[in-house]
């Protein structure tokens, strides 16, 4: 769960039949509203920064020096190529009101007991899949596993958590690997190295100005 | 006068020989039946391409915020829309029109996502402008008092995994830059030969996008259909004059790609029908040709007893004249009644040109129209070729020397 | 001796023969003048249609056509371009990098669809150095020049030597982004292609894609679309499962449709036109009967036997048909290669829509040697199946009768 | 005593550049009204030809031919077919009717080429057929006349016209005996009661003899010129 603010610096890694590709990125977040995403490594995307300012997207590239409002055309294209679409930035769900939950049953993840919730999305939901499977750790409330379904109960995406350690004085899964059903050897994997939650961010901080001065 | 016993003359010489005359008039009704059908033929093709762009696609003509289709930012809705529809009311040319509310945005199920226009429509005008029930190939279409149900394209329900009832997640922002993403379901799956176009637009109801975008009786097209084909320019010069803020454009603006083959189509009927003339005419000049040799020596007396060139001119020509006459008003019957068969049962193409066409499930046939409006001028055509090909023999007949056709 | 003798008559009376060969002469020139006029025709709108953009065969990485991204694309192998550069109907390969890229100039931030050219091999293809209507096409030092379709430009207020700054995704995820000079301004008829492309030289996009030797299509140009069927399934051949070759047909199908459905009803039009010729043709045989009804039947009285007056008239008949025929072809050779030199030129408002789409506004004729073969024989058949009726007259004929007029 | 024709010194020849023919030379011919002329010799003689030239269907090399006071041979070939219309007559060998046109119909014609009156053509027409004794047969189609019967009608259409005088060629040449005297009879009467004049060249004996003046040709060239046997003695008196 997402705290007031919340800083973090992770490793995206994407995951393709034929290549693969690492990013090291640092993001900023406050609320569903405010966000920034900068780009550390590889070094030739280095200083490349988005802003998400409430619905807005704005992306700053060094190498222009130039700031881009992404028009909404571009919300669909994927995000510096990993499975993440520019939409997923700023897209708001919100899993208590969007599902309908049900308990279906309990398993074992490596080692840690879990609950099994089934989460169908309400019909007006703004929601692509047909059901969510969740796996949740009994004791520290973690979601080790999710299925993704479409609508016909089709497996689409399946997410895994792992490596379980303390950060920012949280317990929180620092691996997370999503793999599409349909596409082998393919899969997007978020390695968190740092996280801190809950110290303030100012009020400048998400705006233009400082996006291009980040580095 | 000498003018009607010449005429008299020319009539009777005409059922002299009735094989010679019965040839020259079945070349004449086959000529005015080759270019008549030949011109129903394209006018089929042409009607089937036109009658698809306008009355299924774009409309003879379409209305925007002058600055909407930039980047169809949804702000830029059609201004004073109330005085806008009232005075196209009062514009007799105009048959009927819709209003569109337009959202460029992105198509999401859980198998990937895809860049669409969302067309907000008034479903029973929209079937009324551009047959959109007709369209439809699977499950009921819009129904009314249910939300957000969506039409979409064979292709891309193909290619997204989406069946009839099953939901899609729409993306798109509205007139204040606010993204909004809402689920939709399927209503129904609609195809045409458009398929590129297919794959771009989804239909809504234009009730459930404008609440949306929070527009309120408001839109960002209107797609008008006129009484006559003919009327667009003036009406788009009118309606320009009238609202100068407006874009206002015609099919010919919008896809001049139609307008190009429709033109050369047109383009090539003229040619061919120039050269099925042109096998008329030699077919007339050889008869007539013939029937003056055949009688050279009665030309030459004639000439011997004074009768001068100039009227010998004449009763050939007038001979060829009424040959024609009598061959143009079969030709149309014979035309009339073979495009009427046609018309109704269709002719397949694909049979003659030898090839599949239904490959693409494209439709292989034509249902040819007779061209009524051409018919005069066709008639004129025939009636033009059959006299410049009497020419030929008329001269010859003419350059007789009584002297020697007397002798033979 | 028959044959000695269907000459000398044919000479005797030179009116009569000069029309039947005449009829049989002008059959040929308007049959070949149609059928080289509508394959000229539908070669040369295929022409334009392809050379449009799309090109007459495009090869792509398999897949790519049902999914259009950069990771599709295929590195480019240049012996595999040269094995189809030296396939025979193939007149120029040109390799494209296509993907969607935001432009931005100002304010105003757009999506476009950026296409990376080789400029010779693409001109080739495409003339799209005659689609320039300002500034310069590339040559071979353009360096991070681009070229902008007109609707773009207007669209941003942007003129050749303003710079342009394009931010996209590359292959494999990579940023994409870089500032550009304008070159030139092209225009499209079409609005679609008139408001979205943007032209850079292969190198600067796969730079600007960070993925060198990569392209995303190989656009062929053809000498002829009539061998285009064989030439795609030699290329499928070479190209083995890794590539998808696709024709025009199958990058156009709606236009494939349109010729196909024109080309169908043209076919209807010829047979009338061979309608036409027949009854040209039986229109002066059957006048050759009744001139010489008197002359068959004193033969016939005279005792000659009416199985040799038949051949002697199917000769007769024979040489006309040949004399024509060969006459015709002869003169519609020349007549349609003057059709192809100096084309029917359309006029008036057809020709602006010509010219808006960069159309020659021309109708050309084909100078396909197989036009003149075809149309010769059915000619020639028509000919000689009209020579029948001669034939059957003599065998009908009553001398009595005939001798008696 | 009027003058019809005065041909001076005519000369026709045929194929001047491959084999000459020549088909009438050095004549000199002097018709004048009333006269009821016989022109004679055998085959390829120059008859026919000298009845072109006299009658304007053909030009002469040298020489004049003046009709009417007109020398045709300088008439523009417009002109000399109006000419012909207005100032000479013609009799045929054969065919010499319109076929599609009745008999009534044939004679007309010639009367509307002239522009003649309507009323005054029906008047004229009525005359002619009497003339020719064939009132009954007006409306025929000339396939449905014999052929004397055609060759009367064509000297009623000759006449149509009012010409300066007849020129038939071998009028009898087709008819049998009968026919040809009827024939005969009729032009005969019309010299005598119409003062017409008439030229005709014949092989036949009979006609000859009928005729008042007989010019022989022979290779082109007049070889006598004279009344025959039988001519009437008041033939010259008018």
């Amino acid at each position: 769960m997402r705290g007031e603010t919340s800083q973090s610096e992770l490793i995206i890694r994407t995951v393709r039949p034929t290549w693969q590709r690492e990013m090291t990125v640092k993001t900023w977040m406050e609320g569903e509203k405010y966000a920034m995403i900068l780009i550390k490594s590889p070094a030739k995307e280095k200083g490349v920064a988005f802003l998400k300012r409430d619905k807005e997207v704005w992306n700053w590239v060094p190498a222009l020096e130039r700031s881009i409002k992404l028009p909404p055309s571009m919300m669909t294209q994927s995000w510096m190529g990993t499975d993440f679409t520019n939409d997923d930035l700023v897209k708001e769900s919100s899993i208590v009101e969007d599902y309908v939950h049900s308990f279906s049953g309990d398993t074992t993840i490596n080692g840690r007991q879990c609950y099994i919730i089934d989460m169908i999305p309400k019909p007006e939901a703004a929601i692509v899949w047909g059901k969510l499977t969740l796996y949740i750790d009994k004791k520290d409330f973690l979601e080790l596993h999710t299925k993704f379904y479409d609508e016909d109960e089709e497996l689409i995406n399946t997410m895994n958590a792992s490596n379980i350690k303390m950060m920012g004085g949280r317990l929180i899964p620092t691996y997370i690997e999503m793999i599409p059903a349909d596409k082998p050897n393919q899969k997007t994997v978020l390695i968190y190295s740092n996280v801190i939650y809950n110290k303030p961010i100012p009020d400048t901080f998400f705006t233009l100005q400082q996006m291009k001065k980040l580095n | 006068m000498t003018v009607i016993i010449i005429i008299q003359m020319a009539w009777r010489n005409i059922w002299r020989n009735k094989v010679r005359s019965m040839i020259i008039i079945s070349s004449v009704a086959i000529g005015l039946v080759a270019g008549l059908f030949v011109l129903s033929l394209y006018k089929g093709i042409l009607e089937d391409r036109f009658r698809t762009v306008i009355d299924k696609e774009v409309s003879h003509l379409q209305i925007h915020h002058a600055r909407f289709k930039e980047d169809f930012d949804p702000k830029y809705i059609i201004p004073n829309n109330d005085e806008l529809i009232k005075s196209l009311g009062h514009l007799s040319s105009v048959k009927i029109f819709t209003p569109r509310t337009i959202a460029q945005g992105m198509l999401a199920t859980g198998t990937g996502s895809s860049g669409i226009q969302i067309v907000g429509v008034d479903p029973e005008q929209e079937d009324r402008v551009t047959s959109l029930n007709s369209k439809i190939k699977e499950g009921d279409g819009f129904v009314n008092g249910k939300k957000n149900q969506l039409l979409i394209s064979k292709k891309l329900a193909d290619k997204m995994h989406l069946k009839v009832g099953s939901k899609a997640i729409l993306t798109f922002i509205d007139k204040e830059s606010n993204i909004i993403s809402s689920a939709f379901r399927a209503a129904g799956i609609y195809q045409t030969d458009n398929t590129p176009r297919d794959e771009r637009i989804v239909f809504v109801k234009q009730k459930d996008l404008n609440s949306y975008l929070s527009l309120d009786d408001e839109f960002h097209e209107l797609a008008i259909l006129l009484q006559n084909d003919d009327d667009v320019e003036n009406v788009q010069a009118s309606l320009k004059n009238q609202h100068p803020n407006l874009q206002i454009e015609s099919w010919m603006d919008i896809s001049p790609e139609t307008k190009l083959m429709i033109e050369t189509t047109d383009q090539y009927s003229l040619i061919f029908i120039v050269i099925i003339m042109l096998a008329l005419s030699f077919g007339i000049v050889n008869t007539m040709l013939m029937a003056v040799l055949e009688r050279s020596r009665e030309i030459g007396m004639l000439l011997a007893l004074g009768m001068n060139r100039l009227k010998v001119f004449f009763m050939i020509l007038t001979e060829t004249v009424l040959l024609t006459i009598t061959g143009v008003p079969m030709g149309v019957l014979i035309a009339w009644f073979i495009v009427l068969i046609y018309h109704r049962h269709g002719l397949d193409i694909s049979a003659l040109g030898g090839q599949a066409m239904s490959e693409f499930g494209f439709s292989s046939m034509i249902y040819p129209a007779f061209p009524w409006e051409k018919i005069l001028g066709e008639m004129l055509i025939v009636l033009i070729a059959s006299m410049l090909s009497s020419l030929v023999p008329a001269i010859k007949a003419i350059r007789l020397r009584p002297v020697e056709a007397l002798q033979k | 001796m028959w044959l000695k003798l269907a000459w000398k008559n044919l000479w005797r009376n030179k009116h009569r023969t000069a029309i039947t060969t005449a009829a049989i002469f002008f059959a040929v020139i308007l049959s070949v003048a149609a059928s080289s006029l509508q394959d000229g025709v539908f070669d040369n709108f295929i022409k334009n249609m392809v050379s449009y953009y799309t090109g007459y065969i495009q090869i792509h990485q398999k897949g790519y056509w049902n999914h259009q991204v950069l990771d599709n694309g295929m590195i480019r192998d240049s012996s595999y371009e040269s094995r189809i550069s030296n396939q025979k109907n193939i007149t120029a390969i040109a390799p494209r990098i296509e993907s969607y890229a935001l432009a931005s100039f100002k304010d105003l931030t757009k999506g476009c669809m950026v296409v990376g050219i080789h400029p010779e091999e693409e001109n080739k293809i495409t003339a799209l150095q005659n689609k320039v209507t300002s500034g310069k096409y590339f040559d071979h030092k353009s360096g991070n020049t681009v070229i902008l379709s007109e609707g773009l430009a207007e669209r941003f207020g942007l003129q050749v030597n303003d710079t342009v700054y394009l931010i996209s995704q590359g292959y494999h995820g990579a940023l994409a982004a870089g500032k550009y000079l304008i070159n030139g301004i092209v225009s499209f008829g079409s609005p679609e292609l008139n408001d979205q492309l943007l032209f850079m030289p292969l190198h600067t996009a796969q730079e600007f894609y960070s993925a060198p030797d990569l392209v995303t299509s190989y656009v062929l140009g053809l000498k002829s679309d009539k061998y285009l069927g064989s030439t795609v399934s030699k290329l499928r051949h070479i190209s083995g499962e890794t590539y998808e070759v696709m024709s025009w047909k199958e990058l156009l199908p709606d236009v494939d449709q349109h010729i196909k459905m024109d080309k169908g009803s043209m076919s209807i039009i010829l047979g009338i036109l061979y309608l036409l010729i027949c009854f040209g043709i039986f229109g002066t045989m059957l006048m050759m009967m009744v001139e010489r009804r008197y002359e068959v039947g004193m033969l016939v009285a005279i005792g000659m036997k009416k199985g040799i007056l038949a051949m002697l008239f199917l000769t007769e008949s024979i040489f006309t048909v040949i004399i024509g025929s060969v006459a015709g072809l002869s003169c519609s050779i020349p007549l349609v290669y003057y059709l192809k030199e100096h084309p029917i030129r359309i006029g008036g408002e057809m020709a602006e829509t010509y010219e808006r789409f960069n159309f020659e506004p021309i109708f050309p004729a084909s100078t396909d040697p197989s036009i003149f073969i075809t149309q010769g024989l059915i000619v020639v058949s028509i000919g000689l199946l009209l020579s029948m009726y001669p034939v059957i007259t003599v065998f009908k004929i009553d001398p009595v009768k005939a001798m008696k007029k | 005593m009027k003058t019809v024709i005065d041909a001076h010194n005519i000369k026709k020849v045929y194929n001047p550049e491959t084999i000459p023919v020549v088909a009438v030379n050095n004549v000199h011919l002097h018709l004048e009204r009333g006269e009821f002329t016989a022109l004679v010799g055998p085959s390829g003689s120059g008859k026919t030809t000298l009845l072109n030239l006299i009658g304007g269907l053909d030009k002469p090399d040298t020489g004049s031919v003046i009709i009417n006071n007109v020398d045709i041979t300088k008439l523009t070939p417009n002109k000399l077919i109006d000419f012909r219309l207005h100032n000479i007559g013609f009799v045929f060998q054969a065919f010499n009717l319109i076929p599609v046109l009745s008999a009534r119909e044939n004679v007309e014609l010639i009367m509307q080429l002239q522009h003649v009156k309507k009323h005054e053509i029906k008047a004229r027409v009525t005359n002619l057929f009497q003339q020719i004794g064939l009132e009954d047969k007006m409306d025929n189609r000339p396939a449905q006349l014999s052929g004397g019967q055609q060759q009367r009608v064509a000297v009623a259409r000759a006449l149509a016209s009012r010409p300066q005088f007849i020129l038939a060629d071998e009028p009898t040449a087709n008819l049998d005996t009968k026919s040809a005297d009827n024939l005969l009879d009729i032009m005969a009467k019309l010299n005598k009661e119409e003062n017409m004049t008439f030229i005709f060249s014949t092989h036949d004996q009979r006609v000859i003899e009928r005729a008042r003046r007989v010019i022989t040709l022979v290779d082109g060239q007049i070889h006598a010129d004279s009344s025959p046997v039988s001519v009437n003695v008041d033939s010259t008196i008018t």
